[in-house]
């Protein structure tokens, strides 16, 4: 007999895989579009599942958004950015797979702190998405400031105040979004499944 | 007859909640049709679980084809018994039809080679077999609950589990699925369970018991449970239709001394009123 | 709806579509990394044409691809003018502020232009020759050797064919709850930040506990069917490696070959 | 009688312009009167949804117009002025209890009229008489909706959308997956709101013992297309045609014809218990009256 909820887990992973490749393929529940910039509300999903289920099921959420982020960046981009620096896989999973154990470890630490759920969700959801966007940025700066080979060869280093500061005008609103939005979609979910995992 | 499913003296709760099975007992005849009726939240759907093994008791014993339900004879127990669940969307396992009937095959780790063969012979005794190629979202509510019957079906199980498996289907993919099993009964002499609280499909079931917040309050033949319609009213069902038109005609102060009786006693006796008078 | 995994594929029986679907992942991947080190004209010629060969092969109408770059136009041309002005070296043929377009710059632009084309056909051939479960049998069988260091491979692979399979699942599901919270009065797509974020909620949340509620009946039906371990089940589906895999590569592997030489000249 | 919903020559076009455009309605003309009880009845894909996701405007004709309690929808209607027809027309869709998100119940049941722009005091006054609409007890008001019970968190939804106070009410198969009593209940919910607060109900149903019971008026949706608008007693008539639609009999109906079978005759098929009943004590009575 397989081990109490690892079914359950299992399909759930997929599910969040299945959320995901939705929230990429359709604007409406993936991005939000404010004037010039388009916020991503995915991060929010990678940290509801890393609160859901774990750091480390967190973090395969995480990564599986990095992946699809990587091959779209190929297939179907969706902006000059991805073309430029998503096609370099580092830039586009790494960060994604530490949305998770950041929110994680962060939540981890803080749950018995603070009497309300809802706050440690929220910090530990601005953390993570924090994470990416931080690191989004520090990666673009380590690859392209020395004009390292890649794909489309355009010169980056011109480029790299303008990128830098699209990526840094997004994060902050995504980081808010991320706060705001995810505790208030985790209580209900983690009162659907409470002693099942 | 011999039975195949005994359940002795069960007790279960779920976790954080008020003790539903105290002390239940119910044996299943080998081959019989046996109904399992009762409101939402009877406990049908859990007995059920609990005889595949799908939840723990913590008392009492249930035994399968003579298999005690433990850890050890899960795998032999699930081999024995087949469910249809209630949603036809969440039990279609495989991106295709094909490949979902092979996913319990594909389990117990059966060589790929008889897998083709046990695939095909198993959607097409549901009639899928051109459908094979399709994926679920192409599918009826009822054409998916046929693909998991093909997938029972592909494992020979002894006893087949409806979990309300007609409920979300119309009335036409209702009627066809029942027909189905009904034939596949005959053909596999198979023993079918039937969780519903449809009166009409409990009508035509060898065997009725009523469950009631965890309890079996009545079994009997259909004709028996239905005797008493005033009951199945008070515990939340539907009278069965003869009960119904009785009912109404001893308003109309025509009364018979039967509070029940099937399609062709209550013409037979409509048509002796017409013609007696 | 850009939906850039399902409603591509295309039912055929050409030589594209018959490959094994791990030789098709493995030569886009392949053909993808050749053309990073494509560096001169004879290279992208030569390409071009290679993936000109593959299309005829693959049976499907040009219009097609054709159809599927439209969308993708502007972000091409948004990405080979940013090459064009942002370039040093070579003659400066013009020069305004901290833009500059050189003969270099221009030529570096066309091959831009190139290269977006090729990789963007070849996903696509890829995408409309192979239904999305074949896609995740192929990487599964990519992967099968990090099976030797207990990387859990056939997990990955049987999580991968659920969620796809799901995700027309959830997309009708996301619909109805659309619909449903625009007839409660809910605007989707405009107003204020705070408005956005706000509307967010009531169509997340039930996304959400759909998704659960179908993990958990499927965990129950899963293990009502004989599931217990992923990574110890037999598969349905075999997809052989084919004469025809083995050509393809031969074509694949010389083409390489020569971009490599190409490069010195 | 008002109208309470027209429709003139409504077609709609699913992928206008592609090659799988597809007719999901097709030139569908048809009047409701105010406080009608419509049952809308069809097969699976005959275009009962599209219908009535058109009175609810969250579709817009492709061509054609519709007119909802005195307000015009046509083609060129912009998005903007659609919200206006959905305040008056309350949509409980399929499995309602799915869009349920919020972390009370009675927050859940004031979101519709905040969204319409009720206060909180206004909201939380209708969504308290809706409670009681759908017999909803006071103590459930504070309760996370996913402690509930499947039939609760139905009620609940469609509480959420009586809450809005609509003119139209549209029920879309409200009762699948409940268990006969929580059918009843609802079943007679909507026929308390249509007699005693003069709603106008749309019922879009499978079971056609429900249509006979509760209806005043059918709609038979065929490939897109109305194709008979009447009384249920001028809808059940023609056999041959109903199997071609692919719709059963009401078991009365049914039952009628297998005594037809057996010798006694009906000067016309009924429909319910009632009016089978009384066709019996008829016979027997004339019998009767004859000795």
């Amino acid at each position: 007999m397989p081990r109490k909820g690892q079914t359950l887990r299992f399909n759930l992973l997929a599910m969040f895989i299945a959320i995901i490749i939705l929230q990429t393929s359709i604007p409406l529940i993936g991005y939000i579009p404010i004037g010039p910039l388009s916020i991503t509300i995915i991060s929010a999903t990678v940290v509801i599942a890393t609160i859901l289920m774990g750091t480390l099921d967190g973090a395969i959420v995480g990564g599986a958004w990095g992946v699809l982020t990587f091959i779209r960046a190929f297939v179907w981009p969706t902006s000059p950015l991805a073309t430029i620096v998503f096609v370099n896989p580092v830039v586009s999973v790494v960060p994604r797979i530490l949305i998770g154990v950041v929110a994680g470890v962060t939540y981890q630490a803080l749950r018995k702190r603070f009497k309300r759920q809802s706050v440690s969700i929220s910090i530990a959801a601005v953390l993570g998405s924090l994470t990416n966007t931080v690191l989004v940025l520090g990666l673009i700066y380590v690859f392209y400031r020395a004009n390292a080979p890649q794909l489309y060869q355009v010169n980056i280093k011109e480029l790299l105040p303008y990128l830098l500061s699209v990526v840094g005008t997004n994060g902050i609103p995504e980081a808010i979004f991320c706060g705001v939005v995810a505790p208030l979609i985790t209580l209900p979910l983690q009162r659907m499944l409470k002693g099942r995992l | 007859m011999q039975n195949i499913i005994e359940v002795n003296k069960i007790s279960y709760n779920y976790p954080e909640r008020s003790l539903l099975f105290d002390n239940l007992s119910l044996n299943v005849r080998e081959g019989e049709w046996l109904a399992l009726i009762g409101q939402n939240g009877s406990g049908k759907s859990t007995l059920a679980r609990l005889i595949d093994g799908l939840l723990v008791l913590k008392s009492g014993a249930i035994t399968v084809d003579g298999l005690p339900v433990n850890d050890e004879n899960i795998n032999e127990i699930r081999n024995r018994i087949g469910i249809v669940f209630q949603n036809p969307e969440d039990q279609f396992v495989g991106a295709t039809v094909e490949d979902d009937v092979a996913f319990g095959l594909e389990n117990r780790q059966v060589p790929r080679e008889q897998m083709h063969e046990i695939v095909e012979k198993s959607l097409k005794s549901v009639g899928m077999w051109q459908f094979r190629e399709r994926i679920p979202a192409n599918l009826s509510g009822g054409q998916k609950q046929r693909v998991a019957i093909a997938g029972i079906i592909a494992l020979h199980p002894k006893i087949i589990i409806l979990d309300e498996a007609t409920s979300m289907l119309d009335p036409q993919g209702r009627n066809d699925i029942l027909q189905l099993v009904r034939d596949l009964k005959e053909d596999n002499h198979l023993t079918v369970i039937s969780i519903t609280h449809d009166i009409d499909e409990a009508a035509g079931a060898d065997r009725v018991v009523i469950l009631n917040q965890g309890q079996i309050i009545d079994e009997n033949t259909p004709d028996g449970i239905f005797a008493q319609p005033q009951r199945l009213k008070q515990i939340g069902l539907d009278a069965p239709y003869p009960a119904k038109v009785i009912e109404a005609l001893s308003r109309r102060g025509i009364t018979s001394d039967k509070q029940y009786m099937n399609d062709e006693e209550l013409i037979a006796w409509i048509k002796q009123l017409v013609s007696r008078m | 709806m850009s939906n850039f995994i399902f409603g591509r594929y295309l039912p055929g029986h050409s030589w594209i579509h018959r490959m094994s679907p791990q030789s098709k992942l493995l030569l886009s991947f392949y053909f993808v990394i050749v053309i990073f080190f494509a560096n001169n004209g004879y290279s992208y010629g030569l390409l071009s044409a290679l993936i000109v060969f593959v299309i005829l092969m693959s049976g499907v109408s040009i219009a097609y691809f054709l159809k599927g770059i439209r969308p993708l136009i502007w972000l091409i041309v948004f990405t080979v003018l940013l090459q064009v002005l942002f370039s040093s070296g070579g003659h400066v043929l013009w020069h305004f502020g901290p833009f500059s377009i050189t003969d270099q710059s221009l030529i570096n632009g066309g091959f831009i232009f190139i290269r977006f084309l090729l990789i963007i056909m070849i996903s696509t051939v890829l995408t409309l020759t192979t239904t999305p479960l074949a896609i995740a049998d192929g990487v599964q069988t990519v992967l099968k050797p990090l099976k030797k260091v207990k990387f859990p491979v056939d997990t990955l692979a049987l999580m991968l064919s659920i969620a796809l399979r799901f995700v027309p699942t959830l997309m009708d599901e996301m619909e109805t709850i659309l619909n449903a919270q625009r007839a409660r009065g809910v605007d989707f797509g405009s107003g204020s930040l705070k408005h956005r974020v706000k509307a967010a909620v009531p169509l997340l949340v039930p996304l959400f506990t759909g998704a659960i509620n179908h993990a958990e009946n499927l965990s129950t039906a899963m293990e009502a069917r004989g599931f217990s371990d992923s990574e110890h089940r037999t598969k349905y589906r075999l997809y052989k490696w084919q004469f025809r895999d083995t050509i393809s590569w031969i074509v694949f592997l010389l083409v390489g070959g020569l971009v490599l030489v190409f490069r010195k000249y | 009688m008002d109208k309470a919903i027209s429709l003139k020559n409504v077609t709609h076009t699913y992928q206008a312009n592609t090659p799988f455009a597809q007719n999901a309605l097709d030139n569908v003309t048809l009047n409701i009167e105010k406080g009608e009880f419509t049952a809308i009845i069809g097969h699976t894909g005959s275009g009962k949804s599209t219908l009535v996701q058109h009175i609810n405007a969250l579709l817009k004709p492709t061509t054609g117009s519709l007119n909802v309690l005195g307000k015009v929808i046509t083609p060129t209607t912009t998005n903007k002025n659609l919200k206006a027809f959905r305040k008056q027309v309350g949509m409980v869709f399929q499995f309602p209890e799915k869009q349920l998100f919020e972390e009370t119940v009675i927050k859940d049941i004031m979101f519709g009229p905040k969204n319409y722009g009720a206060t909180d005091e206004q909201a939380r006054h209708s969504a308290e008489h809706a409670m009681k609409l759908v017999g909803l007890d006071h103590s459930l008001s504070n309760k996370s909706p996913f402690d509930l019970s499947g039939g609760q968190m139905r009620r609940v939804a469609i509480a959420g959308v009586l809450a809005m106070d609509p003119e139209i009410l549209i029920l879309d198969e409200p009762t699948a997956g409940l268990d006969p009593r929580g059918h009843n209940e609802i079943m007679d919910l909507a026929k308390y709101l249509n007699q005693q607060q003069h709603m106008t109900i749309i019922l879009i149903t499978h079971q056609m013992d429900d249509v006979v019971n509760y209806a005043t008026n059918v709609v038979v949706m065929d490939q897109g297309q109305a194709v008979k608008i009447g009384p249920p007693d001028t809808i059940f008539t023609d056999l041959d045609w109903l199997r071609k639609m692919q719709l059963d009999l009401p078991s009365s109906a049914e039952f009628a014809r297998k005594l037809e079978s057996a010798g006694i005759a009906f000067d016309q098929l009924p429909l319910t218990v009632n009016q089978l009943v009384d066709r019996v004590a008829q016979l027997v009575g004339k019998k009767a009256a004859h000795e």
